[in-house]
């Protein structure tokens, strides 16, 4: 049994979703972060099921790339954040609000 | 030798000169500063001279390719139409700079470079003959302007700086696009295109299009002119800025617009012209007579003056859309004309001020018992202003009355009310200040005018007689320039088909 | 399957980048902190070279790497932009860094390799190469954005800037994804030959492509970071990434749209005509009321994104030309008025109120020109480079038929006379306050001076660079 | 060149004394007032002699003044024998005026000044007579207004003085703009304005034309002669210096009106109703102005009603096609008014410059040769033979009485035998309260000096003698004169000349008599409730103030506060102010919370997303 591309379209497209519903639903940095890795890898998804439906090698290379530039942001973000941490004692990002006007 | 070029940059030159001069020599600045511009009125004056009358088209005209890719060039040349205003400009700036030399003593490194680089500017725009060159002049003009009222203003001066050039910047940021519009219209490809003015002259624009961009051109001038009802700012600059620059403004800068009329709305759109000029012409009487009116009502001087330029500049838009010669011509002469009086009114104001620090008709009373070498001066430049014959102002106010009267007798005969109402607020002016009983309160300030400030007047008054009297010399030389333009635009008349690329 | 050719002789400039980051870095590691000044010269160096290399080397339409990298005329100006942009930015910086006591090499590592990222863009010809151009741009932006760590307006600029951004890449990686599901590659040349009868994938993913780059143009709605992260970041990394990330960003524009969309233009340009007049309205209005003066240029950079877009628009070769001409009048006008307000600081702090620049042009005369001149730039009016961009836009997009755009340009330019001349303005008035102090230096200067040449060159005797610039419309044909 | 010469002679004075005067001694400034003057005289005298003949006419064309287009308008003078006879009353009455005022204005500081203006007058009077064309005509036009501006407002420091002078310019500047429209009309339609080739023009121009063109013509000349609507400037302009009311106010300015016609007569004399306007204006104007000075208290006042009432006269001559009249009544008006006001100047020399008659009287001792000046004036005013004024006068009248017959209305010549009657009344109370009636003042009233009895004497002798010899004795050289150059075709065969004569004559003594009865004894005849209306102008001023003068003020006001400030400006301010708070707003959209601009992203994503779903190719 084969499961059709559209069923991993879907589901790649609900991840996105959530994601996007958790950036901008929850309060919590980390949360929030979490949420865009999660729209990353819903997007990954779709590479993948692309790649296997198409049968080009780009897929895969895209999805090798987006976990890299994934790592390489939880290293910036996670440092960016745990500074507001250390600055603040907390990481709610509606306390983050000096700037604005 | 270009001389033109020369001639516009000759400031510049003075500039930088006055760039490397220590800024605590104020005398060493001004000297600079007034020789500089000096040479640019000798040079003019040789331009002037050697200006060939029979001559329609531009003459002296230098011209390479400035921003090959864009079809754009450097063009600049001289006709009937512009010699009139370029002589305007080189003879107003060194009285606006002597003006200042006394009375602006703060900063005046940055004063005398302002000063010229706007002369420049100026000149540039008066004779440019391809649209961005134009542009580029017109609107650099606006910066130092903004500066010079800005910086060496009365109180509200940062109100009236920006009032002008947002104002003045509103109005031709549509002319951009209509110039570019142009443009592309000249051509198909973009090596085919061009900003040439002459060239652009004999193109056809179809008609909505050609209206629309009449609109644009001429929302541009209107504002700088200014039109009624379009006028706001200029009694705001006038009434903040420097007597230097109040000189400038109204002297030099309104013509902008009166001349961008002659020099490119009716040429370039002349289908349109014919069809919007009752419109212009009705708005043009309005300011005639709005701007006597409110000028009458005015307690301060230099409001009072600036709104008089409403109405004089009325009368000139009103010569320029009459399309007869005589009309037009007038319209060049007058542009002149209330460079020379308006400028001069300026002149006087500022004397005053310089020794009241008042602008307030209320603070004045017997001046001409106090200081009376100003008294007749102030009355000739009245007498000129408000356009008795023997005076420039007259010859200029008959041709354009002439001139609309051959082609719509009611609008010259609204338009010579203005004349009425010239003498009622002028006159009352002239009697608040300087007649009646000595009203000013500090006597001993109102000395008579020094040696300077005489040399201010001198200038002037011998042009407002040797105009009043013997015109010829500026009338023969846009003669033949304007009958051409006169002759473009009506050979209009009739409706032409539409242009196809 | 034969392996890509590899010719590294086409990236040199790329390289050379990327080793003089790596180098600076590593420097950074070694030298004591107050003796990094080396580095500086280095980066310089480094730089300068690059730019040599650009100018130098020629012109190819074919792609390299297997399709994914181009090295045209498009590429070359684009680059070259960057490149200027970097070497005045670090001329600009370099002071600061050094007061604010922040590191030195891993300032300058971090700026060379974001500029590598829009060098990347800027080449790309593949929708993941042009995806890694714009991680390589924006991941060093984020550190550089919260490089003050301890100050917590940076920090919050950081964080709003990292997530934000990581937001928009979602979306951007997204449609990539989509296209490639569309197209079966990420090629440009897919991308091409599918525009001629888009799926509806393929539609989607141009739709999602275009929230990631104009998020990083800074357009309305997508703008909203950007006076946040101004304001927050230190100086030195809001002057540099508001020219460096627009350079990239409208690389990606001119690559995607212009080049690979060119047969679906009738409806991209319409939405980008859109998003182009409310950017132009947005950016230029809520400037007006501004306090601070880095708040105030980032939506000074707002409104540019819209007027930049406004050459896109036109889609036509000159619109092409005209984005890279603003890009680099963008850059030398707004590099240098951040300079200036570089060179103040008010008791050790940055003195970014528009206050703080009270009379300042008394006490340095020369500084008041610059930056008169710079805001007159800015302002769009001649004789400046600032000029000539709009211009250029403006005549492009109306040769396209976008009148309305190219009237909104224009009005909404009027309307940014206002807040620019206010600055300069303020300058000239006004006694100066004791607080703020100068502090200049001869990179500060030379920077300064560089970019003053280049608003007056660009304004007054454009016709080599344009001539030049206008080599880049030939990509679209 | 001598025609140049006539007029450059007075300006040259001017600039001598307007430049250096100051620095002058008085004598000389004096010497230079006069002699130039004088000079101008006897140039116009030797000029004048070569006119022998009737159409004999010197010319000179000095440059082209404006040429535009198709329209070219030389800066040249004519001279034929109308312009030599004002010429000569110019220079003439002028020069003794200059004379006299070396005495009258001899303790005043600014001397040099009056001389210049006095000159400058003499020069744009010369001007104006001697123009080429109605250009030029035009100009002296306009600078003698502007002289007459400069002296009424002499005493700048006066108040009032100045007050009136601005009042003349602008009430002449009503009419200027009329009489402007006019040249206008007349170029347009004709193309030149030259005097030489006008009666051509004139035939050549519609009959519409033609009345439009010199009604608006006329409406100049209402104002400069102060003629109904537009007389209220000349009783203020009394404010002026007395040797200026007699020269501008009385003998030479305010005629120029009538001159205007006169010299444009080929164009008149084809608009046969604007000549009744003119006929009409005039009688009107005659009659209004003289029942004024019948209750005016002020000296000066009285001569200057008296002045707009005999200009009144001279109008109805042209009217009624009597031309060769009016120029004559012109002439004698000249000499008698101008001494009328001069002995009034030599009253105010004494009295310290007390010109209200309630405060005078009893002079006629003290100041006799004043007296006897003063009377030969009156009579020759009141139109008593053998005084100048009589033959002028009745000659206008039995023209008057003519046009009825052939036509016209005999309300004209009524209104004039009234205004005959009146004026005799008015002048018999002027003389009577100022010289006769019970003195109000002692203060050693004493004669004037020489300088001013002189030309005082002159012109006695002129408002004597001036009419017989014009008009009767050896055949009239004058009139005569006149005659021709009018040609008008006589109309006087039918006329009964000596009843008329009686009538008038009768009038004038009636006049005299009843001046005599009402003023001998007592010094307030208020004449009741008719006596209030005249005191009031016959409520024209308040008409005017009421109508026209406060409606304006209000108007510019309303302009400059509501509609500048608030409307206009105030609608830019507002586009700018909407602009601004827009820019308020959005720095309120811009909340600082992540959270809500990940939304506008997604907000932006969902638009741009639709539009590309849902707007397929």
């Amino acid at each position: 049994m084969t499961v059709p591309i559209s069923a991993y379209l879907a589901l790649s497209a609900l991840l996105f979703v959530l994601g996007i519903t958790g950036v901008l639903l929850r309060r919590n940095a980390l949360v929030v972060f979490m949420s865009i890795e999660l729209m990353l890898n819903a997007v990954n998804l779709t590479f993948v099921a692309f790649a296997r439906q198409l049968l080009a090698i780009e897929g895969q290379l895209a999805v090798f790339f987006v976990v890299l530039v994934a790592a390489v942001e939880v290293v910036v973000g996670l440092a960016i954040i745990i500074a507001i941490f250390r600055a603040r004692d907390t990481v709610d990002i509606d306390d983050v609000d000096l700037l604005r006007g | 030798m270009p001389v033109l070029s020369i001639l516009i940059f000759l400031p510049v030159a003075a500039a930088i000169v006055v760039v490397c001069i220590d800024r605590r020599k104020t005398d060493a600045l001004y000297g600079v500063g007034l020789a500089g511009t000096l040479a640019v009125l000798a040079l003019s004056a040789v331009v002037f001279f050697r200006f060939d009358p029979n001559q329609a088209a531009l003459q002296f005209v230098q011209r390479t390719a400035w921003i090959p890719s864009a079809g754009v060039s450097y063009y600049v040349g001289v006709d009937g139409i512009s010699l009139p205003l370029m002589m305007l400009t080189t003879v107003i700036m060194p009285l606006a700079l002597l003006s200042a030399w006394g009375s602006i003593a703060d900063r005046v490194k940055e004063f005398v470079l302002s000063m010229l680089v706007l002369e420049t500017a100026l000149l540039g725009t008066f004779l440019s003959a391809d649209l961005v060159l134009f542009y580029v002049f017109w609107e650099a003009v606006l910066i130092p302007m903004y500066f010079i009222i800005g910086l060496w203003g009365g109180p509200r001066r940062s109100y009236a700086a920006i009032k002008f050039i947002l104002y003045t910047m509103a109005g031709s940021a549509l002319m951009l696009v209509a110039i570019i519009t142009l443009y592309l219209h000249s051509g198909a490809q973009p090596g085919e295109r061009t900003f040439d003015l002459i060239r652009l002259g004999r193109l056809p624009v179809a008609m909505p299009l050609q209206a629309w961009l009449f609109g644009a051109f001429a929302l541009a001038f209107a504002i700088k002119v200014p039109v009624w009802p379009l006028h706001t700012w200029l009694p705001d600059a006038h009434v903040e800025a420097p007597t230097a620059g109040s000189v400038v403004l109204a002297a030099v800068l309104l013509k902008m617009g009166t001349y961008g009329f002659l020099r490119f709305l009716l040429p370039l759109f002349p289908q349109a012209a014919l069809q919007f000029a009752p419109l212009l012409s009705v708005l043009a009487i309005v300011g005639i007579l709005y701007g006597g009116i409110v000028s009458w009502a005015q307690p301060d001087v230099k409001r009072l003056v600036a709104m008089s330029s409403v109405s004089h500049l009325g009368l000139v838009t009103l010569g320029a859309f009459a399309l007869t010669v005589p009309a037009v011509q007038g319209s060049l002469l007058q542009m002149v004309n209330h460079g020379i009086s308006t400028g001069g009114l300026f002149l006087i104001v500022g004397v005053l001020y310089d020794r009241t620090h008042s602008r307030q008709l209320d603070d004045y009373g017997g001046v001409a018992a106090l200081m009376p070498r100003l008294a007749p001066i102030a009355l000739i430049v009245v007498l000129s202003s408000l356009a008795l014959p023997g005076t420039n102002g007259f010859v200029g106010e008959f041709l354009i009355l002439l001139g609309t009267f051959q082609t719509n007798p009611a609008y010259a005969a609204l338009a010579s009310s203005g004349v009425i109402l010239s003498a009622v607020y002028l006159l009352w002016m002239y009697q608040r200040v300087m007649q009646g009983p000595v009203a000013v309160k500090e006597r001993a300030r109102m000395t008579d005018l020094t040696r300077r400030e005489q040399w201010l007047f001198i200038p002037l008054i011998a042009l407002i007689f040797w105009i009043g009297v013997y015109p010829s010399p500026l009338l023969r030389r846009s003669e033949a320039s304007v009958r051409a333009l006169v002759e473009q635009v009506t050979s209009h008349q009739s409706p032409v088909t539409s242009y196809r690329p | 399957m034969t392996p890509p050719a590899i010719d590294l002789r086409s990236i040199i400039p790329e390289l050379v980048i990327a080793a003089t980051a790596m180098a600076t870095m590593v420097g950074g590691l070694f030298l004591p902190a107050g003796r990094q000044h080396p580095l500086r010269w280095l980066a310089a160096l480094g730089t300068v070279v690059a730019l040599g290399t650009t100018l130098a080397a020629g012109s190819s339409s074919s792609p390299a790497f297997a399709g994914m990298y181009v090295r045209d005329t498009l590429t070359r100006v684009l680059q070259a932009t960057a490149l200027v942009a970097v070497l005045l930015a670090q001329w600009l910086s370099g002071d600061y860094v050094e007061r604010m006591r922040l590191d030195i090499g891993e300032y300058h590592a971090l700026v060379l390799v974001a500029a590598l990222g829009a060098m990347l863009m800027a080449a790309s010809s593949d929708l993941i190469m042009l995806f890694l151009g714009l991680e390589t741009l924006s991941i060093p932006l984020y550190v550089l954005a919260a490089f003050a760590r301890t100050d917590p307006r940076s920090q919050e600029a950081g964080l709003k800037y990292f997530l934000l951004g990581a937001f928009g890449t979602a979306f951007f990686l997204y449609g990539i994804a989509l296209l490639f599901g569309a197209t079966g590659s990420t090629g440009f040349q897919a991308l091409a030959e599918q525009a001629h009868a888009p799926k509806t994938f393929f539609r989607a993913g141009v739709a999602l492509l275009t929230i990631g780059l104009a998020f990083k143009a800074a357009v309305v709605p997508f703008h909203f970071w950007a006076p946040d992260v101004y304001e927050g970041a230190p100086l030195p990394t809001t002057a540099y990434m508001s020219v460096i990330a627009k350079v990239g960003a409208f690389a990606a524009f001119v690559r995607v749209y212009m080049v690979a969309l060119a047969a679906l233009a009738a409806q991209w340009s319409t939405a980008l005509a859109a998003i182009s007049v409310l950017t132009m309205i947005v950016g230029n209005v809520a400037a007006l009321r501004q306090t601070s003066i880095k708040r105030l240029l980032a939506y000074s950079s707002i409104a540019h994104a819209g007027f930049i877009l406004t050459g896109v628009v036109a889609g036509s070769p000159a619109g092409a030309s005209a984005v890279a001409f603003y890009l680099l009048a963008y850059t030398f006008m707004t590099l240098g008025a951040f300079g200036v307000v570089l060179m103040l600081h008010r008791r050790g702090e940055e003195a970014d109120r528009i206050a703080d620049l009270t009379g300042l042009a008394w006490r340095a005369p020369a500084l008041g020109g610059a930056m008169t001149l710079f805001m007159v730039s800015l302002a769009g009016l001649p004789p400046t480079a600032g000029f000539l961009a709009k211009f250029y836009v403006f005549t492009a997009a109306l040769d396209a038929g976008q009148t309305g755009v190219a009237v909104f340009g224009v009005l909404t330019s009027v309307v940014s006379a206002y807040y620019y001349l206010r600055v300069a303005y303020t300058m000239f008035t006004g006694q100066p306050s004791e607080d703020v102090g100068f502090a200049g230096g001869r990179w500060v200067t030379a920077a300064l001076v560089a970019a003053s040449a280049g608003v007056l060159v660009l304004g007054i005797f454009p016709s080599r660079v344009t001539a030049f610039v206008q080599q880049v419309g030939q990509v679209l044909r | 060149m001598a025609l140049v010469l006539i007029v450059v002679l007075p300006l040259a004075g001017w600039l001598v004394n307007g430049m250096a005067g100051g620095r002058l001694p008085r004598p000389l400034v004096s010497v230079i007032g006069c002699g130039t003057v004088a000079a101008s005289f006897v140039a116009s005298a030797m000029a004048a002699r070569h006119l022998a003949v009737p159409s004999d006419a010197l010319t000179a064309t000095l440059f082209t003044w404006i040429a535009a287009g198709d329209f070219t308008v030389s800066a040249g003078l004519l001279m034929d024998r109308l312009s030599a006879l004002m010429a000569l009353v110019v220079t003439g009455v002028g020069f003794l005026i200059h004379v006299y005022s070396i005495g009258y204005m001899a303790d005043d500081s600014a001397y040099s000044r009056y001389f210049a203006y006095l000159n400058l007058f003499v020069g744009s009077m010369l001007l104006l007579v001697l123009g080429g064309n109605l250009l030029v005509l035009f100009v002296g036009w306009e600078l003698v207004g502007l002289c007459s501006y400069l002296l009424i407002g002499f005493w700048f420091d006066r108040e009032r003085a100045a007050n009136a002078g601005r009042k003349a310019f602008v009430v002449n500047r009503i009419g200027d703009a009329g009489f402007l429209l006019g040249i206008l009309l007349l170029a347009t339609t004709t193309g030149t304005l030259q005097f030489d080739r006008l009666a051509d023009a004139a035939g050549a121009m519609a009959p519409g034309l033609l009345t439009a063109t010199t009604l608006l013509l006329f409406m100049g000349a209402t104002g400069k002669s102060a003629q109904l609507p537009l007389y209220v400037w000349l009783p203020d302009a009394m404010e002026g210096p007395t040797p200026v009311s007699a020269l501008i106010h009385a003998a030479t300015m305010v005629t120029a009106g009538v001159y205007m016609i006169a010299r444009l007569h080929p164009l008149f004399l084809r608009a046969d109703f604007t000549l009744s306007v003119v006929a009409a204006v005039g009688a009107a104007t005659a009659f209004f102005a003289a029942t004024i000075a019948l209750v005016e208290w002020d000296l000066k006042r009285v001569l200057a009603y008296s002045t707009i009432s005999q200009l009144g006269y001279m109008f109805l001559a042209m009217g009624v096609l009597a031309m060769p009249a009016g120029v004559f009544h012109l002439t004698m008006h000249a000499f008698f008014k101008a001494l009328l006001f001069l002995a009034a100047g030599s009253v105010m020399h004494a009295t310290h410059g007390v010109v209200d008659m309630r405060r005078l009287g009893g002079l006629a001792g003290p100041l006799r040769w004043t007296a006897l000046g003063f009377a030969i004036g009156a009579l020759a005013l009141a139109g008593i033979p053998p005084f100048a004024g009589f033959f002028s006068k009745d000659l206008i009248l039995e023209h008057a009485y003519a046009a009825a017959q052939h036509g016209g209305s005999v309300a004209l010549w009524l209104a004039g035998l009234l205004t005959a009657y009146v004026t005799a009344v008015y002048i018999t109370r002027a003389a009577v309260l100022t010289f006769f009636a019970p003195a109000g003042q002692r203060d050693h009233p004493h004669e004037a000096p020489a300088s001013m009895g002189g030309p005082m004497a002159i012109l006695a002798l002129l408002s004597f003698g001036g009419g017989w010899v014009g008009a009767h004795a050896a055949g009239a050289p004058l009139l005569r004169v006149l005659d021709r150059f009018f040609a008008i075709e006589p109309a006087a065969e039918t006329l009964p000349g000596a009843p008329l004569t009686a009538i008038s004559v009768a009038v004038g003594v009636f006049g005299i008599i009843t001046g005599l009865l009402l003023y001998r004894r007592r010094r307030e005849v208020t004449l009741g409730a008719l006596g209030a209306f005249l005191a009031r102008q016959w409520y024209v001023e308040a008409l005017y103030d009421a109508a026209v003068v406060t409606p304006a003020k209000r108007l510019a006001r309303f302009a400059a506060d509501v509609v500048e400030t608030r409307g206009i400006d105030g609608a830019v301010n507002g586009i700018a102010g909407l602009v601004g708070q827009a820019g308020v707003a959005m720095r309120r959209v811009q909340t600082g919370y992540v959270r809500n601009y990940a939304a506008a992203i997604l907000a932006g994503t969902i638009l741009i997303l639709s539009y590309w779903l849902l707007r397929g190719p």
